[in-house]
This record gives structure tokens, sequence and C-alpha cells, in this order.
């Protein structure tokens, strides 16, 4: 069993996951959290099978433009496209100065957008990572 | 779960083993509707989702009823005010319908009268201590159990969908892919391991609450006079004691209107209770047939 | 108001319910009768966007009956401040205050300031125009104060432009009759929810304000929040136990996600992104965006701790902590405008995680098409959701708008790792830092942003490795040495929060904010994070039982800043440090042991500072926070009635109308917010409001919502089987008024159309809306939950396909809980047949010639 | 008013003022398919053709005995056939014979059907091949008495359910299937046994007939408003077929038949035909009376109104704590 938060409202009520054979098998509430006290709502109660949705993606698609179809790519391959995407992006569309000669060192030329279900610690490496790249696009699910 | 197998009498066919009565109790004047128990119980017991149903405008309630891949189901009733015994009622659907709610004004809305209300109810198996399905199931695939509760075993269950109609609320049901029928549980693989039913333990604002059933009671007894004080009138227990036609309920309610209004039955019965004329019925009959085969041949030689 | 709790935060509504079982009232305040208005003592139901009026009627109501906490209201707040002669209300100027040019839709806000200030305002140094962002806009952490004392006041509240004065002048028109006629609530529901209010607050008792994105999803939302702020604090209701505003988040980690944002315009810790005007000087950039007093007067340290957590050994005294290195913000990058850059091809690459904007953003049409004018796209989600299959399968392409052929965009779908299946922390609506740990290892591709943005860094490095380019130093000097673990290298997330943390030179965590300097001794990724890993533990990941502590749980995760549950609880005794009553006790003073108590929380407050404490002259930071005021983080350490600065559409929240609505403002010939963002382009028409030509066409209020069995834009909902059959199909709910008039029939089809779509869904005819009257008409309504997408188990219209962009200019949040449209029977037309159909509509609004 | 009567009105006045959730069955229709009644047919005439076997042997009538043996054959081997493929689980028919248990109609009728059934087929085979002499001596006797109960006990299974109009019935849904029994096996005996040795056929077709039509206008008269679902749309047909070709048929076994083969056969077949249409009209109305709530719940109200019933709800004011509702 291991100890772990909702993933949908921002309640944050405790969830306890049990794992068998490498495999979510039930997910309840946390009967100690001083938040819920074990309840959940439909969604919280949900989460075994949000996990373990047959509907979830587990391999890389890719579609090359004005394609009509999914392709297959390797995880690797694709990483290494995105950062080819990234740098030759922003190496088109950067902006040092603005018309007043100050600085801007920036890029407008690519955007990054969510976070709202993603943890802090992730966020915290999307800002810092792309803010250190010059990109100042970067929005979340807490705009809207 | 082959042991239980002849076993319908509690406490007694359990001797030193049997449990307290375990059981609900759904206060009804705090549910949100939110079906957390519905999917509680689903992900618990692994219970399929049910077949696609769309979009059934029965407020916001499109699991309809009980049934096999349901095992809690909730019902949301919205009304203009307290439907009682004597005054009409039914859905404000039904109501708009039937009294012309567009008047010349063009409005005739709760601004000016209020009484709006929107009941929700999270119904369940009750788990009669008279069971019907359990007395009808002539496999014993039904057995009651050392906590008082009725619980199918799903290894013996031959599908002979005899306890289908003989429940007086219609909980139980065959589930098409495999025949058997299916019903709440009341967890009792949870019960086992000293955990609450996972309905109630989701069940966010305690509407669900599970525990002895001699305390249960008494909660609720304290709950009613509570909301009866505060001018709830058509606040009821509905199956807290025992002398209903099913001797009571190991899953009983506090409802805000009459059972009928929930798709409850307002006076359920056993059915076994007469079985003296039932079976009595069946033997004149029998006695008559072989009166008639009789006579047939009593007429003389053809 | 502004929330539906029951649904939205079923579990959090317990504890609403258990207050209410103890006899408190719940009192809702709604467009709909909902599952909250259900369990609720009282239910008002109120027309979409005038929530304003209603609150003003509040204040109103208050301030005519004397019903404020007096005392409170004097020490506390900024009641007795002088404000400058020259400032105007909107009572003066018929809907507008001093300052406003009309060309930029925008105020120079130097009148709004304290007396005796020179005009010197942070924000109020550049005219507030649409693209003003960065410190610019977001710098109003606050104005210089000398000794953090507002130079003019007056304690009797008498004076004509003190702020008490001002406020009560703004309101006095807010009378019952007039919220009735604006609102629609009926005068008698209104004056008992007022009087509820009052009786409920006082010394003895406190009341609390629920909130969410129905107050935000407004082009007057930030006004609507401050308006709830001055009833609590007119009420005495902030720092309280049992009062507040409680703004109640949909995501579990969306409070995260401004604290450490990823948002253009802040950095972590809500330290603004910089501007070009600051140049490549970092002293000018504390100058212009700190104060010089309050918890913002260090500014510095927080933000050289930061540059310092990024750049580390780059980043030296020296050269200004690296901050050079920072992107500059000049203008309005939020996600609206983002989208309408890729519309123009001007942003050509994008990065999209965990949110689809096909679905949850305002104006589908308009998001697919900024899409499919990209280069390239990456989508990561667990299910492929609309966002990523916008090429093949949407409206577009099945009305023939669209061809998948033409569409250039190439587009990477990356699956993501599930919440238990990666380590990390989610910060709930209270500020909660609560750490989920890993359950199992993701399967095949599925990976955490953690490893996606770890991984792309370090190939970028990687590739970038051997530049001289100075414009790649920021890339290649950032510390980025995260140690990695398991079968995927995935990045340890503890390691990341140490980081967010902060350390001493030494290596030794940081453990309060207070801790950090601006010498470059310390590094912090946040600084109001400051202390999450104090002790070296993760404080985020504790977890002991609610049972064996109490109701505060302080030892269950942690909250920032220093696990402080309620905010500027220094509040919650009176201004010489005694509990305002005993029943209401939270934190107090000790004279004898000459420090804070409190019943379980960390005091809001410098531990060992007096009531009395008088700052001395020349006063900084902290120092210059008398012992009498609690608000820490403004500059004068008082709540504001009254906003000086901070805000772009005025210092008092006035009622305007929505963008659409088919009523005039009954107050001031100004009928909308003046400085809303609007988007003026063929893609984006706004239907016509009333006292326009052709606002007619769409008669009706419409609404958009969310309901308890789904979330957001359904990527985690309607993929799953158990909520998806919960509700399995879009639909409206009418009332049967509206239903007879437009022949609508329960349980069947009906088309709603605005002038950006049409879309179909179910009828739900039902009491439980209700037609309003508003002066002498009625208002009907007609609400839409948004939640359905062409893709999942269950599918359906999105409701996003009729909204407009137009956006609250404080925060560019868009106006989607309120917009206009028509409605009639039967199903929508299909293939080409349904564009012809909009823009019919639009010729007959005259938003397009015939 | 009679009980029924007033149920009735209760049932009219709750159709008026519908007070249910949203027209929802309150309790659950039957899930068994075609092969039930079908069954409650084939079962009535195996279990009263043994005993018109039985009978004729012991009056020496051979030909008509040696028919009427392979009829029963015929009926108790179709029986088991048409409930197992019923069963949702087939391949656990054998759990039916786990346990006696009284309160289980269908656990009782589960023995009654195996001790008939093989009963039957000893008869019969010696009955037509002269084997196994010293068995039929016991089984033939068993088979006439075990076909008793088998004719009537499926009415006493549908009778304890929860569906209004069987349980409202019980008294007399057992004397409509016996009835119905006698009326099948005599007129199946009647159609395949020549004219001058089908005599007690033809009697037994006759008085089953006369019986079944009287039975249930009894069940009817009895039920009052509650037989309102034996005349509605998609049950009437059957209900008016029944009684039609069971009197028409009943006509021409106790005229024509007499003499003319052609009619024996004509008449047998109508008397089948009707009580075939009676076990579907039991069967239907039965399901229709569940899928509405009315029939549920109003003869319910009305037992509270009338204290028959004690109600299952209490309300909590003083005065009315303990009075049931």
């Amino acid at each position: 069993m291991v100890r772990s938060i909702c993933p949908y409202c921002a309640v944050g009520c405790g969830q306890k996951v049990f794992v068998k054979d490498e495999r979510v098998v039930q997910i309840e509430g946390d009967r100690d959290s001083p938040i819920s006290r074990g309840r959940l709502c439909p969604k919280g109660a949900a989460s075994a099978g949000y996990v373990n949705s047959p509907l979830r993606e587990q391999k890389v698609k890719y579609r090359p433009p004005h394609g009509t179809e999914w392709q297959e790519l390797e995880l690797e391959t694709a990483m290494d496209m995105i950062a080819e995407r990234v740098i030759g992006t922003r190496e088109e569309s950067w902006e040092d100065v603005n018309g007043d000669g100050q600085p801007l060192r920036r890029t407008l030329g690519f955007a990054v957008l969510g976070g709202a279900t993603l943890d802090s610690e992730e966020n915290y490496l999307i800002k810092k990572f792309f803010s250190a790249a010059g990109a100042v696009s970067i929005e979340n699910q807490a705009r809207i | 779960m082959s042991e239980p197998l002849e076993i319908n009498v509690w406490p007694g066919s359990y001797g030193a083993a049997a449990k307290p009565r375990m059981g609900f109790f759904t206060d009804t004047s705090i549910c949100i509707g939110c079906k957390a128990c519905e999917v509680a119980c689903k992900e618990w017991n692994q219970i399929p989702a049910s077949p696609q149903q769309g979009f059934t405008g029965h407020s916001y309630d499109n699991t309809v009823d009980l049934g096999a891949d349901t095992w809690r189901h909730v019902a949301f009733i919205e009304q203009r005010k307290p439907v009682g015994l004597d005054s009409a009622g039914g859905s404000l659907v039904d109501a708009a319908a039937l009294h012309q709610l567009i008047d010349e004004t063009g409005l005739g809305t709760y601004q000016e009268g209020d009484g709006l209300r929107w009941l929700m109810a999270s119904d369940v198996c009750k788990h009669c201590t008279n069971a019907a399905c359990l007395e009808v199931c002539p496999t014993g695939a039904l057995f009651r159990t050392e906590f008082d509760t009725v619980v199918v075993q799903e290894d013996v269950c031959n599908g002979c969908g005899y306890c289908v109609p003989a429940c007086p609320f219609g909980v139980l049901d065959q589930r098409e892919e495999d025949g058997r029928v299916w019903k709440c549980t009341l967890c009792y693989d949870r019960l086992k391991d000293d955990k609450e039913p996972a309905c109630a333990q989701a069940c966010p604002t305690n509407s669900i609450q599970f525990g002895e059933l001699t305390d249960l009671r008494e909660r609720a007894d304290r709950r009613l006079n509570k909301l009866t004080e505060a001018g709830a009138e058509h606040a009821q227990l509905y199956l807290a004691g025992d002398e209903d036609g099913i001797g009571g309920a190991g899953a009983f309610f506090l409802l805000l209107d009459e059972p009928e209004v929930y798709g409850l039955p307002p006076d359920p019965v056993d059915t076994t209770d007469d079985l003296g004329s039932i079976w009595g019925a069946a033997g004149i009959a029998a006695a008559a047939l072989a009166g008639g085969l009789l006579a047939a041949f009593a007429r003389g030689r053809p | 108001m502004g929330s539906n709790m029951a649904e939205q935060h079923p579990v959090g509504f317990q504890w609403v319910i258990e207050a209410k079982e103890r006899g408190a009232r719940v009192m809702h305040v709604d467009p709909r009768f909902t599952r909250t208005s259900a369990m609720a003592d009282l239910h008002a139901p109120i027309r979409p966007g005038t929530d304003i009026a209603f609150l003003g009627g509040v204040i109103n109501y208050i301030l005519q009956g004397q019903r404020e906490f007096g005392d409170y209201v004097r020490h506390y707040t900024n009641a007795r401040v002088i404000i400058k002669p020259e400032f105007r209300d909107t009572e003066d100027l018929d809907g507008i205050f001093s300052g406003f040019v009309p060309e930029d839709r925008a105020y120079m806000v130097s009148s709004w300031g304290y007396a005796g200030t020179d005009g010197e305002l942070t924000a109020g140094k550049k005219e507030q125009t649409g693209d003003v962002s960065g410190d610019a806009s977001h710098g109003a952490h606050g104005m210089k104060l000398e000794r953090g004392d507002p130079p003019e006041e007056d304690w009797t509240l008498q004076d004509p432009n003190c702020v008490f004065q001002i406020l009560k002048r703004h309101y006095a028109r807010y009378t019952p009759e007039l919220v009735e006629q604006i609102t629609g609530v009926k005068r008698e529901r209104f004056l008992e929810i007022a009087e509820t209010l009052c009786a409920n607050s006082g010394r003895e008792r406190t009341g609390a304000i629920c909130y969410a994105v129905g107050w935000t999803h407004h082009t007057t939302g930030v006004q609507i929040i401050r308006a709830a702020s001055i009833v609590q604090l007119l009420l005495g209701n902030i720092g309280r136990p049992g009062g507040g505003i409680l703004a109640l988040r949909g995501h579990a980690n969306i409070q995260g996600s401004t604290d450490i944002p990823t948002l253009y315009d802040i950095l972590p810790g809500y330290i603004p992104m910089p501007h070009p005007d600051s140049e490549d000087d970092f002293d000018r950039f504390v100058e212009l965006n700190g104060p010089d007093t309050g918890a913002w007067g260090d500014l510095k340290s927080y933000a050289a701790s930061m540059l310092k957590a990024w750049w580390g050994d780059a980043a030296t005294p020296a050269n200004g902590f690296a901050y050079h290195y920072l992107p500059r913000v000049d203008g309005d990058h939020s996600h609206y405008p983002m989208m309408l850059r890729m519309l123009d091809r001007k942003t050509t690459g994008f990065i999209v995680m965990g949110q689809n904007p096909v679905v949850g953003s305002a104006n589908s049409k308009l998001q697919r098409r900024a899409l499919a004018n990209l280069d390239w796209l990456v989508v990561r989600d667990t299910v492929e959701i609309e966002t990523a299959a916008f090429w093949y399968d949407s409206p577009d392409i099945e009305s023939g708008e669209m061809r998948t052929e033409e569409i250039g965009t190439e587009v990477f779908f990356l699956p993501a790792a599930a919440h238990t299946e990666k380590d990390g922390s989610f910060t709930n609506t209270q500020r909660l830092l609560q750490w989920h740990f890993k359950a199992v290892e993701p399967r095949e591709d599925c990976r955490s942003e953690l490893w996606f943005a770890y991984h792309l860094g370090r190939r970028i490095r990687a590739k970038l490795a051997s530049s001289i380019d100075p414009k790649d130093r920021p890339i290649l000097d950032l510390t980025w040495d995260y140690p990695t673990r398991g079968p995927h290298e995935e990045p340890d997330a503890e390691a990341v929060l140490q980081e967010i943390n902060g350390r001493h030179a030494d290596g030794s965590f940081v453990s309060r904010y207070q801790e950090l300097r601006d010498d470059g001794s310390t590094t912090c990724g946040s600084w109001i994070h400051a202390g999450v890993y104090a002790d070296g533990v993760n404080q985020a990941a504790r977890k002991k039982p609610h049972t064996e502590q109490n109701w505060i749980a302080p030892n269950w995760g942690w909250a920032w800043p220093g696990n402080r549950h309620i905010l500027y609880n220094r509040a919650s005794a009176d201004p010489d440090g005694r509990p305002w009553s005993q029943r209401k006790r939270y934190v107090w003073w000790s004279e004898e042991e000459g420090r804070w108590h409190s019943l379980g929380d960390a005091p809001d407050f410098e531990p060992d500072k007096a009531p009395g404490y008088q700052p001395p002259e020349g006063a900084k930071g902290m120092e210059a926070i008398k012992g009498s005021s609690p608000f820490i983080l403004h500059p004068d350490g008082l709540g504001w009635l009254y906003a000086a600065q901070g805000l772009v559409d005025g210092p008092l929240p006035t009622h305007y109308e929505p963008q659409e609505s088919p009523v005039r403002n009954r107050l001031y010939g100004q009928q909308a917010n003046p400085t809303r963002q609007e988007f003026h382009r063929p893609e984006n028409p706004y239907n016509p409001s009333a006292g326009q030509p052709g606002a007619e066409v769409f008669p009706f209020v419409l609404g958009t919502y969310r309901l308890t069995e789904h979330h957001t834009a359904g990527g985690m909902s309607r993929t799953v089987a158990h909520l998806a059959e919960l509700q399995p199909e879009l639909f409206c709910e009418v009332s049967p008024q509206l239903a007879a008039e437009r022949g609508l029939e329960h349980g069947g089809w009906a088309t709603i159309v605005s002038s950006r779509a049409a879309i179909e869904a179910r009828v739900m005819v039902t009491e439980r809306v209700v037609p309003l009257r508003v002066d002498d008409r009625i208002v009907h309504q007609v609400g839409l939950p948004y939640h359905w997408g062409r893709k999942g188990l269950v599918t359906g219209d999105s409701a996003n396909e009729l909204l407009p962009l137009v956006l609250d200019k404080n925060v560019h949040i868009s106006e989607y809980k309120v917009s206009t449209c028509d409605i009639r029977p039967g199903r929508r037309p299909r293939g080409p047949a349904l564009a012809r159909f909009v823009a019919d509509y639009r010729r007959r609004a005259g938003l397009e010639p015939s | 008013m009679s009980r029924s009567d007033s149920a009735a009105a209760q049932v009219r006045e709750y159709r008026e003022e519908p007070r249910s959730y949203y027209g929802q069955p309150v309790v659950k229709e039957p899930v068994w398919s075609w092969e039930i009644p079908w069954y409650f047919f084939t079962g009535g005439l195996g279990g009263a053709s043994a005993g018109l076997a039985y009978l004729a042997e012991r009056t020496g009538n051979e030909p008509l005995a040696r028919r009427a043996w392979l009829i029963a054959l015929a009926g108790v081997t179709v029986s088991p056939a048409l409930l197992i493929s019923d069963l949702g689980v087939p391949r656990r028919f054998s759990n039916m014979l786990r346990m006696v248990k009284i309160t289980s109609p269908m656990s009782i009728g589960s023995w009654i059907l195996v001790i008939s059934g093989t009963t039957t087929v000893i008869s019969a085979v010696h009955a037509t091949t002269g084997l196994l002499p010293r068995l039929a001596r016991l089984a033939k006797p068993a088979a006439a008495l075990a076909g008793l109960p088998l004719s009537t006990y499926t009415a006493a299974l549908i009778s304890q359910t929860a569906v209004p109009i069987w349980h409202e019935a019980r008294r007399e849904l057992p004397l409509v299937f016996a009835s119905g029994a006698a009326a099948s096996a005599g007129a199946a005996a009647t159609a395949l046994t020549p004219t001058r040795h089908a005599g007690p056929a033809r009697r037994l077709a006759v008085l089953g007939a006369l019986g079944e039509l009287a039975a249930v206008q009894l069940m009817e008269k009895r039920l009052g408003g509650l037989a309102d679902p034996y005349h509605r749309e998609g049950v009437e047909r059957y209900t008016r077929a029944a009684r039609v070709l069971t009197a028409l048929g009943a006509v021409a076994i106790a005229g024509p038949a007499r003499r003319d083969r052609r009619a024996a056969v004509a008449g047998g077949a109508l008397v089948l035909a009707g009580a075939v249409c009676e076990r579907w009209s039991v069967f239907k109305a039965g399901a229709l009376s569940a899928r509405d709530p009315a029939y549920t719940v109003g003869p319910q109200r009305e037992r509270i109104r009338t204290r028959r019933g004690r109600g299952a709800s209490r309300r909590g004011t003083p005065d009315a704590a303990s009075r049931p509702l």
C-alpha cells in the first residue's frame, strides 16, 4: 500500500493505493487525512479506473505534417526530434533587444501550456528550463 | 465460500462465530447526490459499467435503478414541495406539464414562492431480516452471513433467476454476460477484514453510515427526532424497526418523503409469510386434478 | 457564491454539512439551484455576472446600518487612510474612475493613491495598457511608504476623502431595490442574506465566503473577489477561525501551479517576471517591483536566492545573480494571446502537458485553427485527448471547414504517467502541500513530466554544449544535475523539492524564508516554500493521522508559508494581542513569554513582535510592520478596503455588465468593464448586447459549469467507465418557461447558438433554472456543463465552442460564466450546413454583411 | 367494496396522481425467457398425462395408456430441457439438487420433476417395450402421483414472488394450472388416441377446459382491479386466445370428436393451444404488473390505509412515533 493524494480537484483528499503484481488494484480514501477523513467523491473513488483505463496510451504516436494517420515512433527518437524542434524554433524566433535597445533575451516562437494536474516539482523544472531557454509563453490551466 | 452453504439463520447457525448484525443507515437528508457510493462500490467489487443508458432525463440520475451492475443507486427527485400522502407531486417536469406552470405573466418561479427541493437518496440492498430472495433460492447460493447480511455465492448461483421477482425491492438482477444474479454483499469480504463497506467509506457527507444495527437504529431515532423538531414533517424512518413486512432490514433509510417517491415500496412483504396458503392452494389444486382424473374414468368405459 | 461546492468539492463539503449540523447557516447565491443549493438553508438565484451589484448591496447594508466591526476596521484596514483629493469615483464619472485614457482603454492610476504619496507607485508609473505585464502589472507588491505608514489618516473615519467615506459614497446607490433590479434577487431574500452575514460576524462569531470559478470567470472577476474581501474586512472575518474568503480550486495542483507557476508573468513565489525597463540591473528590478516595507520588502533576498538556485556558480553578486539570463516580458503572453499568436503564425511550436485547450478553453474553433497553424505540437497526456486529435477528428473536419491533408502541423503524442506512477507534491486549495508516493512504474513509453522536462533539458544542453552563443549561456549554466533512479532514469522529485526549499552556503537546508539573504549565501527555488524541507525532512510528506493531533492538523503535509494554515491570523487577536473573544481565539500574545501563542497554527507574524511595537524611523521590510498590523504582505500592514494599486480596473469594485448581456447597466452609462480585453477579429465575433443592433438574435444568458461526475475537459473522466456512465451526454438546463417559449421538449434535443458556433445537447427542463425578473423584463438562462468532446467513452459537443475570448485585464481570465445565445429545438445541422447555419445567425445579428 | 375493488381504486387513484420514481418499477419483472411459460405447459401436460396413463392402464385401456405414457414422457423430457436452457449458468443445473427447501417452490419443484421424470421414463419404457417390469410396477403409481404436484407447483412458484398479480392470485393460480394441465393431457391424448379408446381423455379434456375457464374467471374476480394487466395491450390477445381456443376445443371434443378423428385432432390441438396461451397470458400479465409501479404501490398503500399492512415507515413526531403510516 502506498499513500497518495487524489489527482482530481484541489481539496486534496488522501488516498491509499493498493498494489498487487506491479499493478494498482484498488484506490480508496485515507482515513488518516485531516482533510478527507477517508472519504472520496465519485472521481476520487474512480481513481483506480482512471490509472487503469483501457483508453490510456502507452506508446508514442507521431503525425508528420499533412499526414492522415498516426505513426509509431520510438520515445528516444521523439525526444530527440522535440529537442531539435525547440532549438530550431528558438533560433529562428530569438529576440535579443527591443526597439529601444532594451534587453528582451527571449523567444515567442514556441509556447508551453499545462500544469494544473502536474506536480509542483514538475512545474518547477518546466518553468526553470524553459525560462532559461528564453521562452515567455509558459501558461497554465490556472489562467482558465 | 463453500462452507456456509446451508446457513439461513442468524445468529443461531453460527453459534460462537456469529458477529453483531451490521448494516447501513442511509440518511438521505444529508445526501449531496455525488454518486461516490456508486463508483466506490463498482471499483471495489469490480462491477462492469452498466449497459449504456444514455441521458435519461430523470434529473441527474442516469443509473435508473439497482441491478446486477448497480449495487448502489442514487435517486434524484426534484420537487416543488413535499409530496406527502395528500398532495400532488411527482417530478417537477410532470408537475409543469400537469399544472401549466406558464401563466400569462410568464413568471411562476420559486422566486415568488420558493418551496423547491431536490431530494437525493442512495438506495441499496436492504439485507432483510426475512429475505424473500434467500428463501426462494433453490441452490442455497444466497445465504446469510455471520454479520446477518444476505450474500450471493457466485460460485453456486446457477442463474435460475427466481430471486429476481421474489425481492420486494427489485434489488437483484441477472447479469447478461454471465447469467448469474448479483447484488450488494455489504462488502462481505471487507467486513471479514474489519473494513467498512466501500460505499460507506467513500460517502463524503456520511449520508451512508455503517455500523452495528442496534447503534445505527439509535442514531437514526435521534436524527429523525431532530429533523421532525426542525419541521421536516414528512421525514420518516424506513425499514428501521422489526415490525414491518420483512421483519426489519439491515439497510434502512431516513427519507424526507413517502417511500414510493424514491421508488421504494411502502409496505414490502416477504411472501414467505404466505407460504402456507401458497402450498395449501397448490395441494388443493393437485387434489382437484386427481379428482378430475378419477372423474374422467368414473363415467364408465367408453 | 460563485461556487457549487457540494458538486465540485464534495469531500470538502463534508465540513459545511458538519458546520450546518452544528448550527451554521448555509446560504447559496447562484444562478442555478444546484446540489449545493439543495443542502443550503437558503438559495438566492442570481443573474450571472451581477455579483458585484449583490456584494455592493451587502457593503451598503453594512455601512448604512453601521454593522461593521468597528475596532477591526479602524485598526486593521485602510478605512482611515486619506486618498488623494484628485481621485474621482465612478459615481462622479458615470462608471469610470479618474485617470482613464479612452483610446487605450486603460487607467493612469496616479490619482488613486494615498494622499501624501508622490505618485511614484510601482504599478502607477506606467499606464495600464493591454500589453502591460510582468513587473508593470503584477508588480503590485507595494507602494513606497515611509516606515510603512500611510501619510495621512483620520482615525475618526469622518474625513470625506478617507477610504471609509469614499466606500460609503461609492456604494450608497446599491440599495436592496437596486440589487433586485440588477441581480434578480428578491429584496427580502437579499436582506435576509445581508442580515445573516452581519449577525454572524463580530467578536463572538465569524462567517466565511466560499467562491470558485463562478467568480473568476468574468471580465470583472478580480473585482468580485475584491468586493467579497471588502465585506469580510468590514465584518472582521479575515485572519480569524471560521472566517475568510475561500477559493475552491478545481485541479489537484492548480494552487501549486500558481505558487510555482507555469505562468508567463511570474516566477516562483509570485516574484514578477522582469520587464525590459529594468535593463540588466538587478537592483533596479528590485526597486521597481518591491516596496520597502512589509514581507515584500525582502524581495531582493527572495529573488537573489531563486536566481542562485537556478544558475548556481554562474550567479554572483557581481553579475546581479545572472538576473540578465531571465527573458523579459513586455506584453500579454497569457494563454489566449498565445493562441492568437499561433493563429498569426508568430508562435510556431507548442508543448501541451496535461491540459486540453480544444475542449477546456473558450472559442474552441479558434483554438483548433491556432493549432493547425503550428509547425509542431507536442501533447503529453494519459489518453489521446481532443487537442492531440484535432487534425483528424474535430467539428471543423466534420463540417469540411478544415481538411486533414491541409493541416501542416507535426504532432507528437507522448503518453504521460499518472499520479500513482510518480513521486511529487500537490498543493491543495488551502496552500497545503501534500506528497504522493509512486506506487508502480509507468508502463511502456509513459513518463512523468519531471522525466520529460529533465531529459528534454538534458538533450538540449548536450546539443548546445559547444555553443559560444551568449543566448545559450542561460541554458548551459543552469543547475541541471538531478539524481535519477530506476529503469527510466526518473529524476528524483525529492531532490527538486530540496532545491525549491533552498540551502545555506554550507549545504544545510533553509528552514524559513526569513533566513534568505541577498548576498548569494542562500539558494531557494521558491521563497514561499522555504521550510518545506526544513531539518532535511520532506515536510509535505508528513502523514500524522488527524486523530492524533488537533483540528488544525499542523503535522499533516505542510502549508506555505511557514506551515501557516490561516493567513493573517494575527487579526484573530485585538490590537493589544488579546483574543477578540474566548470562543474565537486562535493566535494571541503572551506578555509573560513575550511571544505569540496559538491553538496550534504557526502565527503569521513575527513570533516575538509585541502588539505595541512601533517601527523606528527608516524601518524597512518586516521591521516596518507595526505590532498591530496583521496584513504583513502589504507595505502598510493593513487590509485594503480600497486598493490604491495592483488592479488595472479601479480601486473599488463597481458593477458592470458582462461583455455579452441582454441588459443595460442600470447604474452607469458605462455598460461593461472599460478595461476588459477584447479581441476583435473574424474568428472571435461578439454577440451584440442590449442597446446594440442585433441583440435580440441572442436573447438568452448562457452559463457554463461542471458536474460532480466529470472533471474539466473530460480527459480524466470521460475515459473512465464508472464515471462516464453517470453523465453520459451533454445536456442543457432550461426552465419550463423557456422550454415552453421555445418549444423545447424534456429529453429531446436542442441546438444552442452563438455568433461563434452552434452545438447540440439533450434538453433538461427543470425548475432548478428560473427565469429572473430584471427591471421590467424577464431574463432566461441556459445552463451548459462543458465536459464533452469527441474522444473518450462518452462524447458530445463542447460548450466552449460557443464562448468568445474576452478577458479580465487584471489576470487575463476569460468570461466563461456568462455570454448570450439562442436556443431552438432539434439537433444542429451537419456537415457544411453547420457553418452556413452559424453564418446566418451572424448576418441576422449584423456581424457579417448579408 | 371488496378488498380487490378498493385495491383497484387505489391503482386508479395512483394513476391519476402518479407517485413513483419516474414510473420506474418497484419490483423487477422476471428475467425468465420463453422457455418458462412453455415449461409451465409441458410440466402440466406431462404430469397430468402420467395420471391419465396410469388410470387408463388400471382400467385396461391399453391404447390410451400407451399413448398417454408417451405424452407424459415427452412432457417430462422436454421440461428439464427447457428449464436448463433458461438457466443463466446451465451447467450448474445440478445445483438445484443441493438442498431441499420448502420455502423455495423451485427447489421442491426440481425434486418433483426428478421423481416424476424418472418414474415416468421407466413407466413409458415399460409401456412401450415391456422392459423393466418390476421397476415399472412401483414407478407407474409414483409417476401418476408425482404428476399431480408437477402440474401445480409452478403456480406456487410464481405466487411466491413479489409480482403483484401472481402473489395476490396465489389461491387461484394453482387451480388455473391444474385444470390447464388436465385439459392439456386430455386434449393431447384425445388427438392421438383412436376415438373409441379416447373417452376418458375426452372427458378429462372437457372437464379441464371447463375448469380452466372457470378458474380464470374466479382468479380475475378475486384480483379485481389487479386483473387489469390481463387485458392490457400485449397480454389481452393471449388472454382472449386462451379462452376462445379452449372453449372451441372443448366444444369440438365434447361433440364431433366422439366420432370423428379429425375433429378429435382439431379439438385437441385447440385445447392445447388454449392451454399454452393461458400460460403465456399469466406470464405476460405478471411481467406487466411488475413493470408498472402502480400495481405494486397501489395495493400496498391500500393495505396500509385499511391497517392490513404494517407499512415500513415511521415518523418522528411524538404522537405518531409508534404509529405505522
